[in-house]
């Protein structure tokens, strides 16, 4: 072992506490004292201190973004056991895989890339781009989709009121959608869907989630786990640089003012043209069977990559350092281990495929070196100029610490009734509430992704008459060729209800999730979520997470699918405060023939309309009261059996096309659903409501499990024969036809708006804003 | 009075350059050996009317920081 | 005479880093019976197996100088001659957006200057930002093109556009313009829903002048276009299957001609 | 011998300039009212290793017209 040889040099940890908190500050490292002592313990048994390579990777292992330290308990209780038969092989790998037919599967990824993008949000939402494809990519599966839940303070917030280092949201939602355009477009990967979503909270800590699904013939399935000793490390794609070092410990921390210029070196700019061709070459040489194992170089780096491949297989590990192509020079050996540079992946392959194998990556003029081989032992040795640095147990290094944090609800006083006069005028609130941010058109965002590039998107998240056209509930793929099959895709989660009640905010944004799936036809299949969250040494952020994760459970279970990847982001906490909960849901359903997608615009005058559900006074956190400054209300219930219940009944209906069009009910209830049909055909409505609530909570209400549908007069029979035999809820409301939009309540008027004033106040507010 | 003033946005040292490499490559590609590297940066030329030659600079600073350029990845330069 | 088999025809689909619309192309030539090939320009030593050569859409080398710039100076100093005898003997040469662009700055469209020289830019969009949006397209009268001969003239197609550098510039101007509609030279305008061939942005996506979405060189068999026909392929729209239209085209032209 | 040579390529005189557009609308909407007009140009910073002065000149121009601009609508200026 080394003793001092200049690029390396060693720690000792036989120190007071304070030293030892210096010395986690000093290196970056971001360990406790507890888990420095307990790396003490280590090396003492081993008879030595530890170097600082070796320190670096402990840091990288046990970070929170890594091992999940305060998370995994609360994961494991409620989320993890959960099992559908779908299912091939989940959580477990760096996307989760499902059955799409007798040879395909599907992968399913969902990551944040928060921290770097609030600092740099062109690079950093890129390099989000550029690292959820390398997941789908390192199971062998050829990317067919990109989705992009983003997240961000008002467009309004005034620029005196920003707190110092934080960046107006304009320049961040201008600089993420800039920086997922260029890397998506430029891998030719098309962005289906996403959300776009305006909340407070986020000033000063954007929420950029990104997710991709991938296709795989099931033989050509490959996982993270060298094949056998004596297999090759081959390590390609870009150079490793000093970009990214310490990625995973920076989002592991609060950000603070002075995190622009403290956390630089945690930026990256990312590269997508070494990255297509990296692409294409993984997959050609797996699908020519000359890999053993694949995984993609993320959070951690080499440090990470190479005891994970090593120990799934039950293997060790022998690196050689200085083979490793760099981009610039004089990097540090523990520069070299730790950095998270882009566009790097790494393949176990035999010595008799090696040729072949980098005959396929000069093809391709990506750089490919072999930088070390699979030993027997389950311990990594590094070697760096023929010295040993480093030699760990894998086991000691990828355990990690697991915390049962302390949890605390906060104390609140708005659980009683919202008190504010209903105005008079409620067509006025309609039309502001459609034209506020949250709900107007994302048409602004959308169409700067190219959504159609592999020819596959057979319903975008655009519909109808070119160029007026309105949302989509779900984007559908077909992704396998001569295959009629579709998957559809969605995200979603309102931020609102989850930060005033995590638990029935989380439900929700399941029941978002499959209803979203249902209107268009598709029954759910899989979900994977991200969960952006505070400090979690905080007891009530503790607490927000462990209620939401109880509220996803307890829907997901009981709908047939499970969450087969995630990634769970906390620190999510400026100077200006935390993030809103928001667990990020994204929903894969399956659409047996993608030519019978259903849309939300009305298809011909003359129909009859219905409303599936039931209208709740459910009104709290929603987008009326938002706009009414009103406090208080229930959070909308979740009732998971009857949404398993209504979803198939729905679907059904759909197949055999007795419903037309289809929407769900979400953010600004009834009254914004039916706007948003009449947008894309510009057809309009006459509604008729005759529950027993008020006005405006008929008109807004955000109750779950709600759809609005069309049927042919001829078909009304069908439709409620169904639904009444699935014991499904569900009231006739009115009929289509006209260019305007009527809506009345027990015979009052309430709303008489013409389609193109509706499409007006829907289609400009992005524009306006962001020119 | 009416003044041009030129922005000049480069990427800081260590941040990588993916254009900068891509042209390198296409350089060399095409036969010129010469070339050892190559950075690409942005210029605004921009056309201001201003009362004063101070309020230049200051105004000129804001719109850079807020607008085209971040500092954590660029350098910029102000000049007219 | 008699004519060549679908299958026996050779399309050789080039790409590089970037380029990223191949595998529709490739299936677009599939579906109508011929044999594609993706072929990776490094691995592109000759042109003789081909029949046609298509260069398909995406990014490039990244754009990074300009849209398809870096292509087509890796194509001018590799392959330059024995495309332009490619050319010479009449086989067809076509692309698709990014490929479009690629033609155009290899000199090859409009094709009115001496070999090789640049003569038209598909210059930034109006909008300055990338649009990715379904367009309407009208066939216009134009002389008989390998692409489109069996698209009658006056039919309209609905296909897919996504780029960000669409606007088609000519050297020389308004003369310049005047000149390929003289000689036929244009294939698509960008319509709404009225046919109108000036319709404003949205509908023109880009800016281009005259509504200009594809062009061809005079003798036909150069061509080149921004939207994405090989994405309309199997999305029946109101002329049924407006991309499987210009696919077959080409393939009977090539049976017929050579 | 090493060298930096700089191109920077702008558009013709009348060719219209939609990113500077953009940036001049995008800083009215920011409230720099004094902002009349924006043109953007780009900038290679281009390192040779050459071995005579005299090189430089033929060389990069080479490089500009055969890669870097398009002569229907720029314009460039090599300086070193
Ligand atoms: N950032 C984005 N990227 C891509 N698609 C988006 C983005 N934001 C919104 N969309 C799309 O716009 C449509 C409407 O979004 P949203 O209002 O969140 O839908 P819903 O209320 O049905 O969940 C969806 O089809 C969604 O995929
Ligand atoms: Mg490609």
């Amino acid at each position: 072992m080394v003793n001092n040889m200049g690029d390396v040099t060693r720690l000792s940890l036989n120190v007071s506490d304070d030293e030892l908190a210096r010395i986690s500050e000093e290196t970056g490292t971001g360990l406790s004292v507890n888990e420095l002592k307990e790396i003490r313990d280590y090396f003492e048994k081993e008879g030595r201190d530890p170097t600082d390579i070796e320190l670096q990777a402990l840091g990288q292992a046990w970070s929170e973004h890594c091992c999940y330290k305060s998370s995994k308990y609360y994961l494991k209780k409620y989320l993890f056991h959960l099992d559908a038969p779908q299912n091939i092989r989940v959580i477990k790998e760096d996307a989760g895989l499902v059955e799409f037919d007798d040879d395909h599967a599907y992968a399913v990824a969902l990551e944040s890339h928060n921290h770097p993008s609030a600092i740099e949000p062109y690079g950093g939402a890129a390099t989000g781009i550029g690292g959820i494809l390398r997941d789908v990519v390192c199971m062998g599966a050829q990317p067919v989709a990109l989705v992009d839940p983003i997240f961000f303070a008002p467009l309004t917030t005034d620029y005196d009121e920003l707190p110092r280092g934080v960046k107006h949201p304009k320049f961040i939602f201008s600089g993420v959608v800039s920086g997922i355009r260029d890397y998506g477009n430029r891998v030719g990967i098309p962005t289906v869907a996403g959300m776009t979503t305006f909340h407070p909270g986020y000033l000063g800590n954007c929420l950029v989630n990104v997710g991709c699904i991938g296709i795989v013939k099931k033989d050509d399935i490959i996982y993270s786990r060298v094949g056998g000793v004596g297999d090759l490390f081959v390590l390609a794609g870009g150079g490793t640089g000093r970009d990214g070092i310490h990625g995973v410990t920076f989002a592991s921390k609060e950000l603070a003012d002075d995190s622009e210029t403290s956390s630089r070196s945690a930026v990256q700019v990312g590269d997508p043209i070494m990255k297509e061709p990296l692409i294409h070459a993984c997959l050609e040489a797996n699908a020519k069977k000359l890999l053993t194992g694949l995984k993609d170089l993320g959070g951690g780096g080499l440090s990470c990559v190479v005891g994970e491949m090593a120990e799934a297989a039950g293997f060790g590990a022998h690196i050689d350092l200085e083979k490793v192509h760099l981009k610039e020079g004089g990097m540090l050996p523990w520069e070299i281990w730790v950095s998270e540079s882009q566009e790097r992946m790494m393949m176990s392959v035999t010595k008799d495929n090696l040729d072949d194998v980098l005959a396929i990556f000069d093809k391709w003029d990506v750089p490919a070196v072999v930088i070390g081989e699979v030993t027997p032992e389950e311990r990594v040795h590094v070697f760096w100029k023929g010295e040993e640095i480093y030699d760990m147990e894998i086991s000691f290094v990828t355990t990690g610490p697991m915390y049962q944090r302390p949890t605390e609800p906060p104390v609140r006083d708005q659980d009683g009734e919202a008190r504010f006069e209903t105005p008079a005028n409620l067509e006025e609130v309609l039309i502001d509430i459609l034209s506020s941010c949250n709900i107007a058109s994302k048409d602004w965002v959308i169409r700067q992704y190219d959504f159609e590039v592999r020819a596959n998107t057979t319903s975008p998240s655009l519909v109808g008459t070119a160029n007026s056209e309105t949302h989509a509930d779900a984007a559908v793929v077909r992704p396998v060729e001569g295959s009629s099959r579709g998957l559809a895709i969605t995200s979603d989660v309102n931020p609102h209800l989850v930060a005033r009640d995590p638990y029935w905010g989380a439900a929700s944004a399941v029941d978002e999730t499959v209803r979203n799936l249902a209107a268009v036809g598709a029954r759910v299949h899989s979900f994977a979520d991200c969960l952006n969250f505070g400090n979690p040494e905080k007891p009530e952020k503790m607490w927000e997470f462990s209620m939401a994760v109880q509220g996803l459970a307890f829907v997901a279970e009981k709908v047939g699918a499970t969450f087969v990847s995630g990634n769970v982001s906390l620190y999510n906490e400026a100077p200006a405060g935390a993030c809103p909960p928001t667990p990020t849901i994204m929903g894969i359903g399956i659409i047996e023939d993608a030519a019978l997608t259903a849309t939300p615009l009305f298809k011909s005058a003359g129909d009859t309309l219905y409303l599936i559900g039931e209208t709740k006074d459910e009104l709290g956190a929603s987008a009326y009261y938002r706009i009414m400054g009103a406090d208080g209300g229930t959070v909308p219930r979740v009732d998971p059996d009857l949404l398993a219940r209504a979803s198939e009944a729905l679907v059904s209906l759909i197949e055999d096309r007795t419903v037309v069009a289809c929407h769900d009910v979400s953010e600004g209830g009834i009254a914004i659903a039916l706007s948003e049909m009449c947008l894309g055909s510009t057809m309009g409505a006459s509604i008729e409501l005759h529950d027993e609530l008020g006005p405006d909570t008929s008109l807004f209400s955000e109750s779950n499990t709600r759809w609005i549908c069309e049927v042919e007069p001829a078909n009304e029979d069908a439709f409620e024969k169904a639904l009444a035999e699935s014991n499904v809820p569900f009231t006739k409301i009115g009929s289509t036809g006209w260019d305007r939009l009527t809506i009345s309540h027990k015979g009052r008027q309430l709303v008489s708006l013409s389609t193109s004033k509706l499409m007006d106040a829907w289609q400009r507010p992005l524009w306006e804003t962001m020119g | 009075m009416e003044k041009e003033v030129t922005v000049t946005i480069g990427l800081k040292k260590g941040i990588s350059d993916p254009e900068g490499k891509n042209v390198t490559k296409a350089l060399s590609l095409l036969g010129f050996s010469s070339v050892k590297d190559v950075t690409v940066n942005k210029r605004y030329v921009i056309t201001l009317d201003v009362e004063s030659e101070e309020q230049i600079e200051q105004s000129v600073r804001e719109m850079t920081e807020k607008l085209l350029a971040n500092p954590v990845i660029h350098h910029y330069d102000i000049a007219w | 005479m008699i004519e060549m088999r679908p299958q026996d025809i050779h399309a050789c689909i080039v790409r590089i880093e970037g380029t990223n619309n191949e595998d529709e192309m490739y299936r677009a030539f599939k579906n109508v019976g011929a044999t594609p090939h993706l072929v990776h320009l490094n691995e592109l030593k000759t042109l003789d197996p081909y029949q046609c050569i298509m260069i398909p859409g995406g990014f490039s080398a990244g754009d990074y100088v300009r849209a398809g710039a870096i292509f087509a100076s890796r194509i001018r100093s590799r392959l330059f001659d024995e495309l332009l005898d490619f050319v010479d003997h009449g086989y067809p040469v076509g692309g698709i957006c990014n490929g479009f662009q690629v033609l155009v700055e290899l000199g090859l469209l409009p094709g009115d200057g001496e070999p090789g020289e640049v003569t038209a830019c598909l210059a930034e969009n109006d909008s300055a930002r990338f649009e990715c949006r379904h367009s309407l397209l009208l066939r216009t009268p134009s002389n008989p093109c390998a692409f489109t001969s069996r698209l009658p003239e006056g039919e309209r197609l609905m296909v897919p556009s996504a780029h960000a550098e669409g606007k088609l510039l000519l050297a020389g101007g308004i003369r310049a313009y005047k000149r390929i509609e003289e000689r036929g030279q244009v294939l698509f305008k960008y319509v709404n829903y009225a046919n109108e061939t000036e319709a404003p942005y949205p509908w023109n996506p880009n800016g281009s002048p005259h509504n200009i979405a594809g062009i061809c060189n005079e003798k036909g068999n150069v061509f080149g276009m921004m939207p994405h026909p090989e994405r309309a392929f199997d999305i029946e729209n109101e002329n049924g299957y407006a991309g499987r239209t210009l696919f077959e085209s080409l393939i009977r032209y090539i049976g017929e001609t050579f």
